[in-house]
């Protein structure tokens, strides 16, 4: 079928990943994250749980989880994931990143075989240091406002880097660039996919899952989610119908979408609004979710200009259309519904854990006696965040954020 | 002159059983087709003055009377057409500019016709607008600046913050649909009134066009957006400030390039008081705005507009689609612009020369797909608004307009229909039976305002519940979503340059 | 109310003396004030209810007798109204708020209207009694009189014209003569040209309604009234009638001309009815005089219509202008003042509409003014003989002061509103002559008053 | 009480009110048949005055104090205490003219066409909307009531924001 389908075009796609960026594949989901807010880390294996007890909201075309504080030995450094479709792609990948980066150390991801997972691509991580060419590094302001400037200049390298992997090698694919976490994702069901990568054996502080409900029957393992660019993953349940507008007004910011996937697109809005436009994370939902000009009316005067003016600014960032999202960072996770709730989404607390799932079900699994169970309304954010104290700073993208606000 | 070379367009068919002599239609025409002969109580009608415009046909009580446009009688010739024999003899008649009126009527594509909207099925839920919210709402203006909050309160009394950065200014809409400039000279003052009115009730904006603001009109000032056009008819500091914007008019969609000239017959006491300009007098636009000979210069002009002002309305510039209008387009908007308005090929006009209205400029269609694309490759189409105008003619257009990239649509001809228009295009005659392009006072009392208002503001009711009705089906709730958004757009039967410039897919092609 | 007393003296809160058309607007003006003060109406006549100017149609036969009266039948009852008939007063006690009927019945009021109307003008006429043609004695034809005198009538009341009425059928009557070319010689004479009599007016004046029309208005309805074959003696009187058996046979007129006659209708005028009033209490001329609130110098005491003097807009004096829409408007305005609320009269002036042999006349105000009398007086006329069209415009300082038209009467209406508005014309006095005047053609603001109405924005 | 209100800025001078309101008063109150077979039967009883590109139709205001009512002679001219309407009653009417003589609006015309009677504008009382008003093409005539300085019974907008 898939194949008749394709066919139908006057050039066939090259591959499944050319086939991926041309065509936008609706899909249904479900998505599941849980964050000790107290930076505690954990294995894997709850959410691999989790998720898997929503299995009927997947059909067998795509799995995967986002683990953050998975790699504290190398901490501060770049953790690449990438796949392959072959060792061609593997080594003109390798040039660029011994071009740009001093690769501290590379492997095979460790995986294991499991029914269900079938033709797995090569699948390698690296752990990075720019290297000393980058302009960030000649950088010789001193102080936190010139630190973080720097950071994100090098934020944005890396940025640059990976479009242009992902653009230019046929065949080579980051899925993961953050630090000190990673994403690991592939065409199977999600707790299938868990397995085969051995997440029980990690531990982190944050995890994010999603199973993945596509329309097609095209199987590419870098098509799955969570999507992910430096720190940022994003899972997703829902069809964004501004997508093409959502998608415009990143472009005109130097992102390209090479996915035309939701997740993509989402992922650089967050990166647009919440690490280069540093917008705080308390607005974020006045503009991926605006609220109803109604409701702007109704709000206490100061509340009302801040969401008035980032409405009428950010209009072209709204996600109009159904989703229930779980971005993961270092520092937080944030959930968010659409502004007027056309997907499930419910969350729950237990001491300093914060769970956020499309259904109660899994909740109540891997957390049997949550503090308090509820269903955020639409536009209503979930947001965790780390409480830890006295680490060093300087790796997170989340404290660009919260930079802006002591600059005030 | 017995000898007559050209044929009446029309026949006037009159049912002498049904026609009482009730002579509503010879006092109801202004180019004295009708005429009464009270000794044999009959009405004789002559065909070849009949310009078309069925205001009498409309106010028949018997339905009498039927104008039929008659087919031409000439040889048939597929190159010289009835058109242009028509044209020739005119001509030779009079040895001028032939002269024509409303937004061309040649068969250049529509694109609009081209383009199909989407809907969601199952994967994604369409949303009912009687039952939920769906928002229309618009803003104009410059959206680049980088907002700025303090924060307000301790933590712990939970999100208090407070906006610390002044919006760039601008005009908000309550639908994407404002009335496109027309001047008080071109159009009577009852047309413009019920413009301006229609505007205010619904919150949205007209646009005085090149004729100055009318001192009744003051009151709908706020919905007034006042254009500086070539002849500055009508500007002053007070004007500038009255309005709720300013647009400085470079070209227009029905004439590129070509100036403007309104009559001095038509210059009335009241358009001379308005206009500011000595009553009777021709009022002459010339073709370039004699200050602006480059693009620096312009940047002066809105500059110069916006200090005027005092940076506290939007700033726009409107030309015509031609050719080169993406990199036009973006000059205005490194200009400082806070909107572009773009005329297309089909806009309207109260007088143009048939030449230039029907073979100069572009289709709108493609125009703002390029310009809108060209803005986004340069990163700045976030700098300024797009408008776009030339011949919106239902609210399909509007959606897909804006899904092709436009912020909002200027509607001339279609406000000019609702208040009774029958596009007879002979507008720059000044004799409009339907009171609308005309200073005759005996014909500008046909147009009731409180009658021109309703009409266009259900005008808008009607394309605004439609706009909802088809947002809801494509499963978005705010029109935001929808700008640029041309993944909702297939195109049918057009070559695939055409949609490469349209930015689109072909229908049956997924996203 | 009358309780304690009723031994007494009847009680009333308001009583009202005539039962036409001023004091049965004033009653309703009364009722529409105050809803439960008791009304007593009292009349010296028998019928209940008619309107005065319905006589000659009903005595031409245009109406039938239950259709002479203006007020529904059950206007009294509804309006809870007393009505006394055939009921005269004699006299008026103005201390003890009492009037004394004809039937010595005394009748106390809280307020009083006196709407007692007119009483018909008979001259003195020298009266000669014939048998078989020879005189038998000689005598005077007064008021007290000629009622006894068959085929000798006046016709003012519906019980005139049921006489009169009564007198052609059993008479055969084929030719009348009306004494005074007045405006209820000209009615009595519609009528009877309408019954197809003859008829012979005798006026003493050089020409008919000379009071309110010009010689050549005159001439056009002397005209058509003398082409049907009847005749008119102006600059005339009668001299002498002569009676055979107790009934008129004819007369002498001053030139001497003798006619046979068998029917003498005298309508030389009417005069206000003040018998009963006793001028040193109630203060009056040739009628009883009112202030602005159509109250007399008497305390509590009122009158209206045909009995009072009444400001004459255009004269700037009071004079008696009997007629109906005066009487009712005053009717309206005392009524109102009576039962508590305020209202002023704002003055009239003479104005009549009468139709003879299909000729339609309306004229108001002054239309005789004398061009030399100094204030700036402009006659403007057109003559239509041929269409017996006549119309008259007279203007004073640039007002309309007086009106005639004949033949066409359309939209006169507007004349009187000039008239009675006094508006200013000019600049426009050409326009008020146009065969099309109308509305439009009026000076603006009074225009606008009109069409938009006052204070109206639509 | 109601009454039809003059936008006289808006009068076209169609004279349809007229057209209209003599069909509406003929015997068979079809426009053709009216206008070819009974036209002379019927007066229109609202007037379009009219001046190069002034003009209005006008017809009986149905004054408060209406004097037409207060100078008939035969009690036809009646106002309605409850409607306000003023009308002549066709049987009472004896044509002798007075109505038209006080009427300050001259909307007062003798029909002459079979007895002599007044004939003036009744409001079309068994029509929702007088059809002078109802087939104005220019709303230059409406029909309703003046409450809080605005019209209103007048033709309803539809349109709410």
């Amino acid at each position: 079928m898939d194949s008749c389908k394709t066919q139908l075009y006057k050039c066939e796609p090259k591959n499944t990943q050319e086939y991926f960026s041309r065509f936008r594949i609706p899909s249904g989901c479900a998505i599941f994250g849980i964050m000790d807010e107290a930076g505690t880390a954990f294995s894997g294996s709850s959410v691999i749980d989790g998720i898997s007890l929503m299995r009927e909201r997947s059909n067998g075309l795509g799995g995967g989880f986002a683990a953050y504080g998975i790699y504290p030995q190398y901490e501060d450094d770049w953790a690449f994931h990438i796949l392959y479709d072959d060792k061609e792609a593997k080594s003109q990948a390798e040039d660029e990143l011994g071009k740009s980066f001093k690769v501290l150390f590379s492997e095979e991801i460790p995986t294991r075989k499991v029914i269900g997972v079938e033709d797995p691509p090569i699948l390698y991580r690296y752990f990075l240091k720019s290297a000393s060419s980058l302009p960030s590094r000649k950088d010789n302001v001193n102080g936190a406002d010139g630190e973080a400037r720097s950071r994100t200049r090098e934020e944005d390298y890396i940025v640059d880097f990976v479009m242009r992997v992902n653009r230019g090698i046929t065949g080579a694919y980051i899925i993961s660039s953050g630090k000190n976490m990673g994403i690991f994702k592939g065409v199977g069901y999600p707790e299938d996919i868990g397995n085969f990568f051995r997440l029980e054996q990690y531990r982190g502080h944050l995890w994010t899952s999603h199973g993945r409900f596509p329309t097609n029957s095209v199987g590419w393992w870098g098509g799955a989610h969570p999507f992910g660019l430096l720190d940022w993953s994003v899972v997703h349940n829902g069809e964004i119908s501004s997508y093409g507008t959502n998608k415009r007004f990143v472009s005109g910011f130097g992102y390209e979408c090479t996915l035309s996937t939701d997740t993509e697109v989402i992922t650089y809005l967050f990166d647009l609004i919440a690490r280069k436009q540093k917008v705080d994370l308390e607005l974020i939902h006045m503009i991926l979710a605006a609220p109803l000009w109604d409701e702007i009316e109704r709000m206490p005067e100061d509340i009302k200009q801040a969401a008035r003016a980032l409405r009428i600014l950010y209009g072209s960032a709204l996600l109009n259309g159904p989703f229930s999202i779980i971005v993961g960072s270092n520092e937080f996770m944030y959930a968010l519904n659409d502004r007027i709730k056309l997907r499930p989404m419910t969350a729950a607390r237990k001491d300093d854990r914060l769970y956020v799932a499309s259904e109660e079900a899994p909740l109540r699994l891997v957390c049997p006696s949550p503090d308090y169970v509820w269903r955020p309304g639409g536009g209503e954010p979930v947001i965790g965040r780390i409480k830890r104290a006295g680490k060093k700073e300087g790796h997170k993208a989340g404290a660009a954020v919260k930079q802006q606000d002591k600059g005030k | 002159m017995a000898l007559k070379l050209t044929e009446s367009e029309f026949e006037i068919e009159r049912d002498p059983d049904k026609c009482i002599s009730c002579q509503v239609c010879v006092r109801q025409c202004s180019n004295d087709v009708h005429d009464f002969d009270s000794d044999d109580d009959i009405i004789i009608s002559d065909s070849q003055k009949c310009v078309g415009c069925h205001r009498c046909e409309s106010m028949c009580p018997t339905g009498a009377l039927k104008i039929k446009e008659r087919e031409a009688q000439f040889k048939t010739n597929a190159n010289w057409s009835a058109h242009h024999l028509h044209n020739l003899y005119k001509q030779a008649d009079a040895g001028g500019v032939m002269l024509t009126g409303m937004g061309s009527d040649k068969p250049y594509p529509i694109y609009w016709d081209h383009i199909l909207f989407n809907a969601s099925q199952v994967t994604n839920p369409s949303i009912d607008p009687l039952r939920e919210p769906m928002e229309i709402k618009t803003f104009i203006g410059k959206k680049s600046q980088e907002l700025k909050f303090d924060n307000t309160g301790e933590e712990e009394k939970g999100f208090s913050i407070k906006l610390n950065t002044r919006l760039s200014p601008q005009l908000e809409l309550s639908t994407p649909i404002m009335f496109s400039a027309m001047s008080y000279g071109s159009i009577s003052f009852n047309a413009c009134r019920s413009l301006a009115a229609a505007s205010s009730g619904f919150g949205t904006y007209y646009n005085t066009g090149e004729g100055g603001l009318h001192r009744d009109l003051y009151k709908y000032a706020g919905n007034t957006i006042v254009q500086v056009a070539s002849g500055r008819f009508g500007v002053d500091a007070d004007y500038l400030n009255r309005g709720a914007a300013v647009e400085i008019k470079i070209g227009q969609g029905a004439k590129p390039g070509i100036g403007g000239h309104l009559p001095g017959e038509k210059v009335t006491r009241d358009i001379s008081n308005t206009r500011m300009i000595p009553q009777g007098t021709d009022a002459i636009s010339p073709a370039p705005h004699h200050d602006i000979y480059s693009i620096e210069d312009l940047s002066q002009l809105i500059h110069a507009l916006k200090e005027a002002t005092r940076w506290k309305k939007p700033v726009g510039v409107k030309v015509s689609a031609v050719h080169n209008i993406a990199p036009i387009a973006s000059g205005i908007v490194r200009a400082g612009a806070d909107f572009v308005t773009i005329d297309g090929l089909r806009g309207g006009t109260g007088a143009a020369p048939q030449a230039i209205r029907d073979n100069v400029g572009i289709p709108i269609e493609l125009a703002v797909a390029s310009v809108d694309e060209r803005l986004r490759e340069e990163g700045i189409r976030h700098r300024a608004s797009i408008l776009i105008a030339g011949s919106i003619r239902s609210s399909s257009d509007v959606i897909k307009a804006i899904a092709l990239g436009a912020d909002a649509v200027y509607i001339g001809t279609a406000a000019l229909i609702v208040m009774g228009c029958h596009l007879c295009q002979k507008c720059y005659t000044g004799k409009c039976n339907w009171g609308i392009a005309t200073q005759d006072p005996y014909l500008t009392k046909r147009l009731n305002p409180e009658i021109g208002t309703r009409r266009l503001l259900n005008l808008l009711r009607a394309w605004s519940l439609e706009i909802k009705e088809m947002l809801g089906g494509a499963g978005i709730n705010a029109i935001e979503s929808l700008r640029g958004n041309r993944e909702h757009l297939r195109g049918v039967s057009i070559s695939d340059r055409e949609l490469s410039i349209l930015g689109i897919k072909h229908a049956g092609e997924p996203w | 109310m009358s309780g304690a007393n009723k031994y007494d003296m009847e009680t009333t809160q308001y009583l009202i003396i005539g039962n036409s058309a001023s004091g049965l607007a004033a009653a309703g003006a009364i009722r529409s004030e105050d809803k439960k003060g008791r009304i007593t109406i009292l009349t010296e006549e028998e019928q209940v209810n008619y309107s005065k100017p319905l006589i000659t149609y009903y005595l031409a036969g245009k109406v039938d007798l239950e259709k002479t009266g203006f007020k529904d039948r059950d206007f009294y009852t509804s309006n809870n109204i007393s009505l006394l008939t055939g009921t005269r007063v004699i006299s008026i006690d103005v201390e003890g708020s009492h009037v004394v009927t004809g039937g010595g019945k005394k009748i106390k009021f809280g307020k009083l209207l006196i709407a007692s109307g007119g009483k018909p003008v008979i001259p003195k006429i020298k009266m000669t009694g014939f048998s078989h043609k020879k005189r038998q004695g000689c005598s005077l034809m007064d008021s007290s009189n000629y009622s006894s005198i068959k085929g000798v009538f006046t016709l003012t009341t519906l019980e005139d014209a049921m006489k009169v009425r009564d007198y052609i059928e059993k008479n055969e009557i084929g030719s009348a003569t009306i004494l005074g070319g007045g405006l209820i010689g000209l009615k009595s004479a519609e009528a009877f040209l309408e019954l197809g009599i003859k008829i012979n007016i005798v006026e003493l004046a050089d020409r008919i309604l000379a009071a309110t029309f010009d010689s050549r208005a005159s001439s056009i309805i002397e005209n058509a009234i003398e082409a049907r074959g009847s005749s008119i003696h102006k600059d005339n009187t009668i001299d002498e009638i002569f009676i055979r058996s107790g009934r008129i046979s004819g007369y002498r007129l001053r030139d001497g001309i003798e006619k046979n006659c068998r029917l003498l209708i005298i309508a030389v005028g009417v005069n206000p009815d003040l018998s009963f009033i006793d001028k040193g209490l109630i203060r009056a001329g040739r009628g009883i005089k009112v202030d602005g609130r159509m109250q007399t110098s008497a305390p509590n005491i009122y009158a209206s219509g045909d009995v009072i003097e009444g400001p004459d807009i255009l004269l700037g004096q009071n004079r008696n202008i009997a007629i109906w829409p005066l009487a009712v408007g005053q009717g309206n305005v005392a009524g109102s003042n009576m039962a508590g609320r305020e209202a002023h009269y704002q003055g009239g002036y003479f104005m009549n509409s009468v139709e003879i042999l299909g000729i339609p006349s309306i004229s108001m105000g002054m239309t005789n003014v004398d061009v030399d009398d100094g204030s700036s007086v402009e006659v403007k006329t057109e003559f239509r003989p041929e269409r017996n069209q006549y119309k008259k415009i007279v203007i004073r300082d640039n007002r309309v002061i007086g009106i005639i038209m004949i033949g066409n009467i359309e939209r006169a209406g507007i004349y009187s509103g000039l008239i009675k508005n006094r508006i200013d014309l000019s600049g426009m006095k050409e326009n008020i002559f146009r065969e099309d005047f109308g509305i439009i053609h009026l000076p603006s603001d009074y225009k606008k008053h009109l069409v938009v109405g006052e204070g109206i924005e639509v | 009480m109601k009454r039809i209100y003059i936008n006289e800025e808006y009068c076209l001078g169609c004279r349809l009110c007229e057209i209209y309101c003599q069909v509406k008063h003929s015997k068979s109150k079809k426009m053709i048949k009216a206008f070819k077979k009974e036209l002379s039967d019927v007066l229109p009883r609202v007037l379009v005055e009219e001046i190069g590109y002034n003009s209005f139709a006008i017809q009986c205001r149905h004054c408060a104090d209406a004097p037409c009512v207060d100078a008939c002679i035969s009690g036809a001219m009646v106002k309605n205490e409850n409607t306000g309407v003023v009308t002549c009653d066709e049987e009472k009417c004896v044509g002798c003219w007075s109505c038209i003589m006080v009427c300050p609006y001259g909307v007062i015309k003798r029909d002459l066409s079979s007895r002599k009677i007044a004939s003036k504008c009744d409001l079309c009382e068994d029509e929702d909307i007088p059809v002078c008003v109802k087939n104005c093409p220019n709303e230059a005539l409406k029909f309703g009531e003046i409450k809080d300085g605005g019209l209103t019974g007048s033709k309803k907008d539809v349109w709410s924001k």
